[in-house]
C-alpha cells in the first residue's frame, strides 16, 4: 500500500490549532472525534456549504474559534443546539455566507484566484456582516453593480470516501462536495471505510473518483461516519444521534457526552465498543 | 397543522405554477410542492424537470445546481422563510426578540443568491400569520427589489398559503392579494397579514382543485410520492377515505 | 422514450446560422455533417479547450466565422491544414487564447458571471491581441495585478455521448469538458451510441453522468464520432482520418473530400455506407 | 534525431529534476520525460506522483488539472516550445518569415497561465539550435520574468537538450550555461544559441548517467513503458544491445 497511509492518530497531527479547517457534509467523524482527543482548540471551520453534526459537535468539544457557513443545524433534528447555544454565549464566531458563495470562493481558491464575481446578494443585509464583500460596477458593463468576494482556499480538507484502492485514489458519492473541497485546500487527508485493489473497478451512477493526487495522507477507518451514515454502506444511527440531541440539550449534559464518547475512548476501537454497548448498534 | 382539503389545494396551486418543459426545483422535505411537481407532470407537464428527482440523475456536488440556477435555467424554485415583508423582502436568519436579543435560525442557505437568479420564485408557507407577514423583516436575507444597477434573472412572483394566494407586485415593489380560497374572506386573510394587503388587478376567489386534478393527486401522484414521503401519503389517503 | 429524442436533422435545425457553437473534443460529429448538409453558415465557434478534426472539418465546409481556442491542430497529424489555410487567406478569425482561459471563462458563463479574475497572462502578447481582457490592480492585494477577462456563454453546446438512459441521462468519458460545456451553454444538444434502459447500472472509473436537465434535445447517432472513436467503444478510423489529412492538403481537394462525403450523403445512414465502401471500415 | 546515449542521458537529466513526494506533469507523447519521471519513481522518488499517469486515476475534464497547476501543488511540469529567448520568453504560436508573413503553429495551449503556475517549469528539447534559442521570440506566448505587481507561483529553472543544461537566472532575467553534456565543448553550445550565454555559477560538465540510473532505466522503467511507447522502448532496446 502508497506510504500516503497512516493511522488516523498520524492524520490528526496534520491539523495544527489554528488551522483553517474544511468539511463537506460526509464527515470524517472518526477523524474528528481523533482531533477532539487530541485536545484541538482554534479551528476556523469552513462548511461545505452547510454544516450539521460534524460542526456541532466540533464546536461543541471547545475545538472551534469560527465557523463560515451557509447554514448549521442537525438535519431532521432541527437547530444545531452546541453551535447555537455557544455563538449566543460569544464563544465562536459566526461568518455570515451562503451556500452558493462558498461554493464559488472555493472554486476561486482551487483556481488560485484572490476573489471571485458572486451574482445576486445586493439589497441583502448579508453585505453589512461582510465588509470584506465589494459592490463595484462590473467592469464589463458598468451600468450595473456586481458582489466581489474573497476565495477559499482553506489549510486542510478532512474528507471520508467509501472506498479507496491501494494507490490512494478514493471513491466518494457525488452528493456533497468532496471534490471541491479537495481542489481548493492546501493539505488534504482522507479517511476510507476500506481498501480494495478493485475499489475502482465499478462506479454506482453516483459515485465519483477523487484522484490520488489530491491526497497527502490517508487513513483507513472503519465504520468513521458513525453516527451519521456512509451513502450506500449504511444508514445514520439514529439511536445515537438521539443521544447526542438529548445531550446537546445543555452545556453540562454535552460536556459529559463529549467526555464519556470521546475522551473518554482512547482510539476508535474502543469507540466502536462503547457505541455497540451503550450508543446504539455500530 | 392545515388539514388535508387545504393540503391538497395548496398542492394543486403548486401545480398550476409549473409549465410543460421547465426546469425547476422543489426543495428536500417538502411534501406539498413535491405533490405539485408530480401533479403537474402528470397533467400538462410531462417534460417539467425536477433537478435530482424523478428520472433526473444527480448533480456532482451541491454547486452544480448552482451553477443552472445563476446561469439562468432554472424557471422556478419554491421557497420558504421565516419571515417576509411588503416588500417581498425575506428572512431566513435572525428574528429579534422582544428583550432586544436576536434569535438564530439556521443560516441564509443560498436565498442570498437564489432568490435573484431563478427566473419565478414561489413561496410556500403552511400557516398564514402576522409573524410571518411582517411590515419589516429583522434581517433582509434576501430582497425581491429590482433596481437599474442590479442584475437578476427574475424574482418572488407568488406566495401560496392556506387562506389566499398573495403576489409580489414588481411595478409597486410589494405585495397583493391575488385570489382568497373557497371559504375565507379578504378581512380573515388581512387579519392574518402584518401589512396592508391592496387588492392585485384581476383579484377574485382561487379557482378549487378539478375533479381532474383531484383524480390524479389520488392517483399517480400519491402513489409515486409513497416512498419518499410515506407518512405524508398515509396522512393524505387516510383523509380521503373518511372525507 | 422522453420528448427529448428527436431526428438529427431536427437537432441540427437547432442551431442557426450565426450561433456560438461549443464543441468539446469528443465531437458529435454525425451532427456535424448535417449541420454541413443543411448549409449552416457563420458559426463562431468555441473550443474546449482545443479544436481537433471537428472544427477543421467544419471550418473546410465554409460553416465558420470565427474560431476561440487553445490551439487547432489535427491530434498526431499534426497542423490543422483547412484552418490555417483559411486563416492565412483571411476567411476566417482566430480568437487568440488558453486552455484555462477558456475552461474559466465558460466556468464562469455557467455560474452566470459576466468575467473572471485569470492567473498568470502578464507579459504575453496574447494582451495585446485580447483588448477585452483587463488588467486591473488586485480588488483584495492591490500591490499585485490581476487580469480579467469576460465569461464564455456560448449559445448551443454540442456534445457526442457514449450511452444514454431513455430519460435522457448521458454517459460519457471524464476525459474531455463536456459537463462544463454543459453547464455553460443556453442550449445543450447531445448525440448518443445508444439508448438503453441499463445505462446508468454501471459505471467504469473514468465516466460521468451528465443529467438529462441540462439537455434541450437528443439525438441517436450510433457511430456517431467517426471519423474519430469514441470513448471504449471504438478507436479513430485511422485509415479514414489518413483519407482527410490527405485531402486537406489542398483547398481543390478538401472541397471535393467534402461533396463526396457529406454533401454527397443524404444522411447518416448514407455516410456509413460510403464509410464502409470507399473510406475504411465502418 | 538525437542518439539513443543522448536520449537517455536527457532521460536521466529529467529524473534528477524530481524529488520524493512531487506532483508533477510530463505531458503526453514525450517520452523522455516519460521516462525520466519513471526512472526518479524507481530511483529516490517513490511517492512523486505524475497527473492522470500510472496509479493516479484520471481528472474530470481538463480544467481539473488547471486547478491544481493554479492552486500551486504542482511542483514541476515540463514544457516544450517553438522558440525561447535570453530573457526565458517562451513562444508556442507564430513564428516571422522572412518575406514578412507570419507562419501560425497550434496555439498557446495552456503555457501562457502553466508558465507562470507550476513552481519549476523544465524546458525539454531534443534538438539545440539557434532557431529554437533566440535573440528574441516572435511573439511572447508567456514570460519568464518576475516584476513586484506579478503574482506567479514559480517560473522556468532548467532548460534540457542534447547538449547541455541551461538555466534561468531570475536575478538576471536571463539564460545561463549551467553544465556542458561530456563530448561537447562551450564553444559548441554558444554556436548553437542564438544568444550569448553566460557561465552560470557552479557551472561544469553534466554528471554523466552512473550505472544504477542506467540498470533501472533499462529495467523497469523501459518495462512499465513498453505499453504507451513500444517504438521509444523498441529503439532505446535495440541500440542496448548492440551498442
Amino acid at each position: 500500500m502508497a506510504e500516503l497511509y497512516r493511522s488516523l492518530a498520524e492524520l490528526a497531527e496534520l491539523v495544527p490549532d489554528g488551522t483553517r479547517l474544511c468539511l463537506p457534509k460526509q464527515y470524517p467523524f472518526a477523524l474528528l472525534r481523533e482531533l477532539v482527543r487530541q485536545g484541538r482548540r482554534d479551528l476556523d471551520i469552513v462548511a461545505a456549504p452547510t454544516g450539521n453534526f460534524g460542526v456541532d459537535f466540533l464546536v461543541a468539544a471547545g475545538a472551534v474559534r469560527s465557523v463560515e457557513a451557509g447554514a448549521i443545524h442537525l438535519n431532521e433534528y432541527g437547530f444545531a443546539l452546541n453551535f447555537n447555544r455557544a455563538w449566543e454565549a460569544g464563544q465562536v464566531r459566526f461568518i455570515e455566507s451562503s451556500c452558493p458563495i462558498i461554493e464559488i470562493g472555493l472554486h476561486a481558491g482551487s483556481a488560485g484566484l484572490s476573489f471571485t464575481p458572486v451574482p445576486g446578494l445586493i439589497g441583502s443585509d448579508i453585505l453589512r456582516d461582510r465588509p470584506d464583500f465589494l459592490v463595484v460596477p462590473d467592469p464589463y458593463d458598468p451600468e450595473v453593480d456586481v458582489v466581489l468576494a474573497p476565495s477559499i482556499a482553506p489549510d486542510v480538507a478532512l474528507i471520508h470516501g467509501l472506498r479507496a484502492d491501494p494507490h490512494g485514489n478514493v471513491v466518494c458519492s457525488i452528493y456533497n462536495d468532496e471534490r471541491l473541497v479537495a481542489q481548493a485546500s492546501t493539505t488534504v487527508l482522507a479517511t476510507v471505510e476500506e481498501v480494495r485493489e478493485d475499489a475502482l473497478d465499478v462506479l454506482a451512477f453516483d459515485e465519483q473518483v477523487i484522484p490520488s493526487i489530491y491526497f497527502d495522507a490517508l487513513a483507513v477507518a472503519p465504520r468513521g461516519a458513525h453516527p451519521l451514515g456512509a451513502h450506500g454502506l449504511y444508514e445514520d444511527d439514529h439511536a445515537a444521534l438521539r443521544i447526542y440531541v438529548q445531550a446537546a440539550k445543555s452545556a453540562e449534559t454535552m460536556r459529559n457526552y463529549v467526555d464519556r464518547v470521546v475522551r473518554g475512548t482512547a482510539d476508535e476501537a474502543e469507540y466502536r465498543r462503547l457505541a455497540v454497548e451503550e450508543l446504539s448498534h455500530v | 397543522m392545515s388539514d388535508v382539503r387545504t393540503d391538497e389545494l395548496m398542492a394543486v396551486l403548486c401545480a398550476r405554477q409549473i409549465h410543460d418543459w421547465e426546469r425547476l426545483a422543489a426543495g428536500a422535505n417538502s411534501p406539498i410542492p413535491a405533490a405539485g411537481v408530480r401533479l403537474a407532470q402528470e397533467l400538462w407537464a410531462p417534460n417539467a424537470r425536477e433537478a435530482g428527482s424523478g428520472d433526473v440523475a444527480p448533480f456532482i456536488g451541491a454547486k452544480e445546481f448552482t451553477q443552472l440556477i445563476q446561469r439562468g435555467k432554472v424557471d422556478l424554485f419554491f421557497f420558504s422563510a421565516v419571515q417576509l415583508d411588503r416588500h417581498g423582502n425575506m428572512n431566513l436568519q435572525y428574528v429579534d426578540l422582544p428583550d432586544g436579543r436576536r434569535r438564530r435560525f439556521q443560516g441564509a442557505f443560498a436565498a442570498p443568491i437564489y432568490y435573484y437568479s431563478a427566473k419565478r420564485i414561489v413561496m410556500f408557507r403552511t400557516e398564514h400569520t402576522p409573524r410571518f407577514f411582517v411590515d419589516q423583516v429583522d434581517y433582509v436575507t434576501a430582497s425581491a427589489a429590482s433596481h437599474p444597477r442590479l442584475r437578476r434573472h427574475g424574482t418572488l412572483t407568488d406566495i401560496i398559503t392556506p387562506l389566499a394566494v398573495l403576489r409580489y407586485n414588481p411595478e409597486a415593489a410589494g405585495i397583493e392579494l391575488a385570489s382568497v380560497h373557497e371559504g375565507h374572506t379578504v378581512a380573515e386573510v388581512q387579519a392574518a397579514t402584518g401589512f396592508s394587503l391592496p387588492l392585485a388587478d384581476g383579484f377574485g376567489t382561487t379557482v378549487p382543485p378539478s375533479e381532474q386534478e383531484l383524480e390524479a393527486l389520488h392517483g399517480p401522484v400519491y402513489d409515486s410520492m409513497a416512498g419518499l414521503y410515506p407518512q405524508f401519503v398515509a396522512r393524505m389517503r387516510s383523509e380521503e377515505k373518511v372525507g
